[in-house]
């Protein structure tokens, strides 16, 4: 299913538009988009690196390919003060553990703060990607755990929220800001949807069911897999 | 001033007890060798900053050095949690260790600022999260337009300790390849040490490079794979098979412990 | 989205009547072709921003460009005063000049902050001067320490033009040798221009170098010789004959009138 | 006379010691403990050349060869932010219009700062290396016009001049920080150089006489100018 997750992210990339990725499924995504109809998308990965056009999936963002095929190579600090507090950045890709049906986020911990159940690695570069980029790409997979009524802890906020790519379908926001389910992955019903997230899920009046990955995507999506791609 | 001296004497006389120690290395030239020689003089009491805490990170936590993180975002690239650190945060084991969590941004801010000599660093952040809160930051109001941003500490380690590929015979350092927070490390430090790949006789300037004066540094350790198992660029890549197999060998307390012993206690030090 | 135009169609677009402009370049690469272009234009009642305004910023006051500079030092280095700024300043012609004076350290916060889309930067500075009360800056208080320090608001300009070495065909440009607040200062303004010497294929990474990727300058215009009389690192050296002749071009309304008339007014634009 | 200024400044630098130099006499007088003495002395322009080893003097600090010839060029928000309040800087020379007893420097305006005599070029880096710094040396020739009892405009504070050096012989702050005079220069006599100062100029008790310049610096210096240094 996370081909399918990478396809339908991919699909929403506009040619040449600024991608604050990071690694897994948003690197993939981005990197698909860029194999087929977004060859002139600008990767840029936290770590520092601006316009990197890797030929392999990198397996972290600390890898060595991403500042050689770079067009530039910042420093931490300036990557984030210049380039996404600068708001140069179009697109944003986060992940979490925990999304509410704001497109709030939580990659930070499980139960309470001070004595948590599960400790997350932390919100990371997510608090000032979803207010600094112009549009966040969620990307995570659905279930009641994950699509909660109420998040453990706010790590980042859905203002910017656009899209929700899972694998099942694709969430975005109504008019007031609430997801709702406007897309259904083939073969998938709404109320497995429903039935999957925690709240009382919304679903918009012109569903509509994700077209297939053509022939072209699924080539570009294996010739980047076969290259050590994880997950 | 910097002088060319084994990492071991490095550590002992620039690392000490108490003090807040930043190893650094966005996800690249990660110093892995100094922070074994930190657990092998048996360093305690250690506030660690570090804004992506990984392997080395958990071992020094799980071996009982720290009692205190600062970080944005820690965990196994790639791979998942970190279980020495989660083990000590969620089971006080071997003891509790106190969380100062931030943002990357926020993070990135400090050093900065710390490298500025200012007491604090200024970002549009933190805001309407859950973190500010739990968090050492404070909101500020811009004096020209009553905008209110957050100031940040600065980070002003004890020591700051970072590798680089190449240092010549002076103690001038080059690093390069994914450069990250480095140099505000290092300037931020009240003490530093950078282990490095090579000596060389010159430097050759490269492109992208950072290259650190002498006199802003004070010991240079030559540790040929310091980095292991992170990148070097130039000299080696990621040695991504250990990075899985840290999972499972952290994963124990007791299987954890003999590694450590076999593996790091025992290392005799090479440089 | 950068795209490669005329330098007179970049200035016609992109600078107007009334607008905050930063031409910059700290001693080194400065856009003086660029400025040319926008007194043929007779652009009016500019706010001109330059850490150490010079020669340009002379032959721009003197034409009437300007309504206000703001700037940290202004002369003709190495050779002395500039004449049409004085006399601006101290007789209003051919009109009053407003002075918004800084420190170095102040301008400099001030671009850094306006690339980072802040409203101000701080320094440790301005401190027991008269320069504080007489610009644009006030006191803020560390929320950590109770320091006082100086926050500076930041600059973001209309129009930011600088002159590089080099740009590719898509518009992505790189500099080097002294590469100043450059990168600052396209990053902070609204609209940008980047003149250049040479267009290539493709950009070939050198050590130092500060390369602005075409999506974030609004033009780039090929003007060989645009930094003439100053320096461009590896293409051309700095005309000091000249600096050391505008000290006499300068000094009289006369001279200087008729100087500018032949040399920049009727010059054809070549590129 | 201005041979005799580099000549004892560069002999108050120490080998080794950090020094932030403009143009002209700093520049000449550090290039010239570096020739001598002080070979491991580190020359920074703040146009952001740290390390500078430049063969000819420079006539701006624009100069490409700073740059071609540096350990490390950084840009300029980085030279003041890391390096400079960094208080990484041992040295750093001042020139001024006027200087007032405690070593208060002017180089923005003579008269009213609103309808002033004379427009100067205005403070530059002085204020903050000023401050920064851990000594700082002034250069600059003596007379009643610029040594003051008030200064027009206090553009930078006195409190790290550790040295004056004039054309007619060199100050340094006593005890309570006021100037006075503890050397002077061949053939000089302290009464000339109180006649050039418009306060009461105090006259250290053990007033020397500068040394004359050694063969080895008058080839140095030699060799130095004739590739073109000003004034």
């Amino acid at each position: 299913m996370s081909e399918l997750m990478a396809v339908s992210a991919a699909r929403r990339l506009q040619d040449g538009e600024v991608c604050f990725v990071g690694i897994g499924l948003p690197s993939l995504a981005a990197n698909l988009a860029r194999a087929t109809h977004a060859p002139n998308c600008v990767l840029i990965y936290e770590s520092g690196t601006i316009g990197a056009k890797p030929t392999e999936l990198p397996l972290s963002i600390g890898d060595g390919e991403l500042a050689v095929t770079a067009d530039a190579v910042v420093s931490v600090p300036e990557m984030f003060a210049y380039w996404l507090q600068g708001e140069r950045i179009d697109i944003g890709f986060l992940g979490a553990a925990q999304i509410d049906r704001h497109g709030n986020l939580n990659s930070t911990v499980i139960g309470d703060y001070d004595h948590p159940k599960v400790r997350l690695p932390g919100g990371g570069g997510a608090p000032e990607i979803a207010t600094s980029v112009r549009d966040v790409f969620v990307m995570l997979k659905q279930s009641r755990r994950s699509f909660v009524e109420r998040l453990d802890f706010k790590t980042s906020v859905g203002e910017r929220v656009r899209v929700v790519v899972t694998d099942l379908g694709v969430l975005e926001p109504d008019g007031d800001g609430e997801l709702r389910l406007t897309h259904v992955h083939p073969g998938v019903e709404p109320e497995e949807v429903r039935a999957a997230t925690a709240w009382d899920l919304s679903i918009a009046e012109d569903l509509a069911v994700t077209e297939a990955p053509s022939e072209a995507e699924l080539g570009a999506l294996r010739s980047l897999r076969t290259k050590g791609a994880p997950g | 001033m910097a002088e060319l001296v084994p990492l071991r004497t490095a550590i002992e006389q620039l690392v000490r007890d108490g003090d807040v120690v930043a190893l650094e290395g966005f996800t690249h030239l990660i110093p892995h060798a100094a922070g074994h020689e930190v657990i092998r003089q048996r360093r305690r009491d250690l506030t660690l900053v570090r804004m992506t805490p990984d392997v080395v990170y958990d071992q020094l936590v799980g071996m009982g050095c720290a009692r205190k993180l600062v970080f944005s975002w820690g965990g196994n690239p790639g791979v998942g949690s970190l279980h020495r650190v989660r083990d000590a945060v969620e089971h006080d084991w071997p003891r509790p260790l106190e969380l100062e969590e931030h943002s990357h941004a926020g993070m990135a801010a400090a050093y900065a600022a710390g490298a500025a000599n200012l007491p604090f660093g200024v970002v549009r952040g933190y805001r309407d999260t859950d973190l500010a809160s739990q968090t050492n930051v404070e909101r500020i109001t811009c004096p020209f337009t009553g905008e209110q941003l957050a100031a940040v500490p600065a980070h002003r380690p004890d020591a700051g300790i970072v590798h680089a590929q190449q240092a010549d015979r002076r103690g001038n350092v080059q690093l390069w390849g994914i450069t990250g927070v480095q140099k505000e490390v290092v300037l931020a430090s009240k003490r530093s040490i950078v282990t490095v790949e090579e000596v060389v006789d010159e430097l050759e300037p490269r492109p992208g490079a950072v290259v650190l004066p002498h006199w802003v540094i004070d010991a240079v350790s030559h540790v040929p794979g310091g980095a292991h198992p992170s990148y070097a660029l130039g000299y080696y890549d990621r040695d991504n098979e250990f990075y899985v197999r840290w999972a499972e060998i952290s994963r124990e307390r007791d299987i954890f412990a003999q590694w450590m012993e076999e593996n790091v206690l025992r290392e005799s030090v090479l440089a």
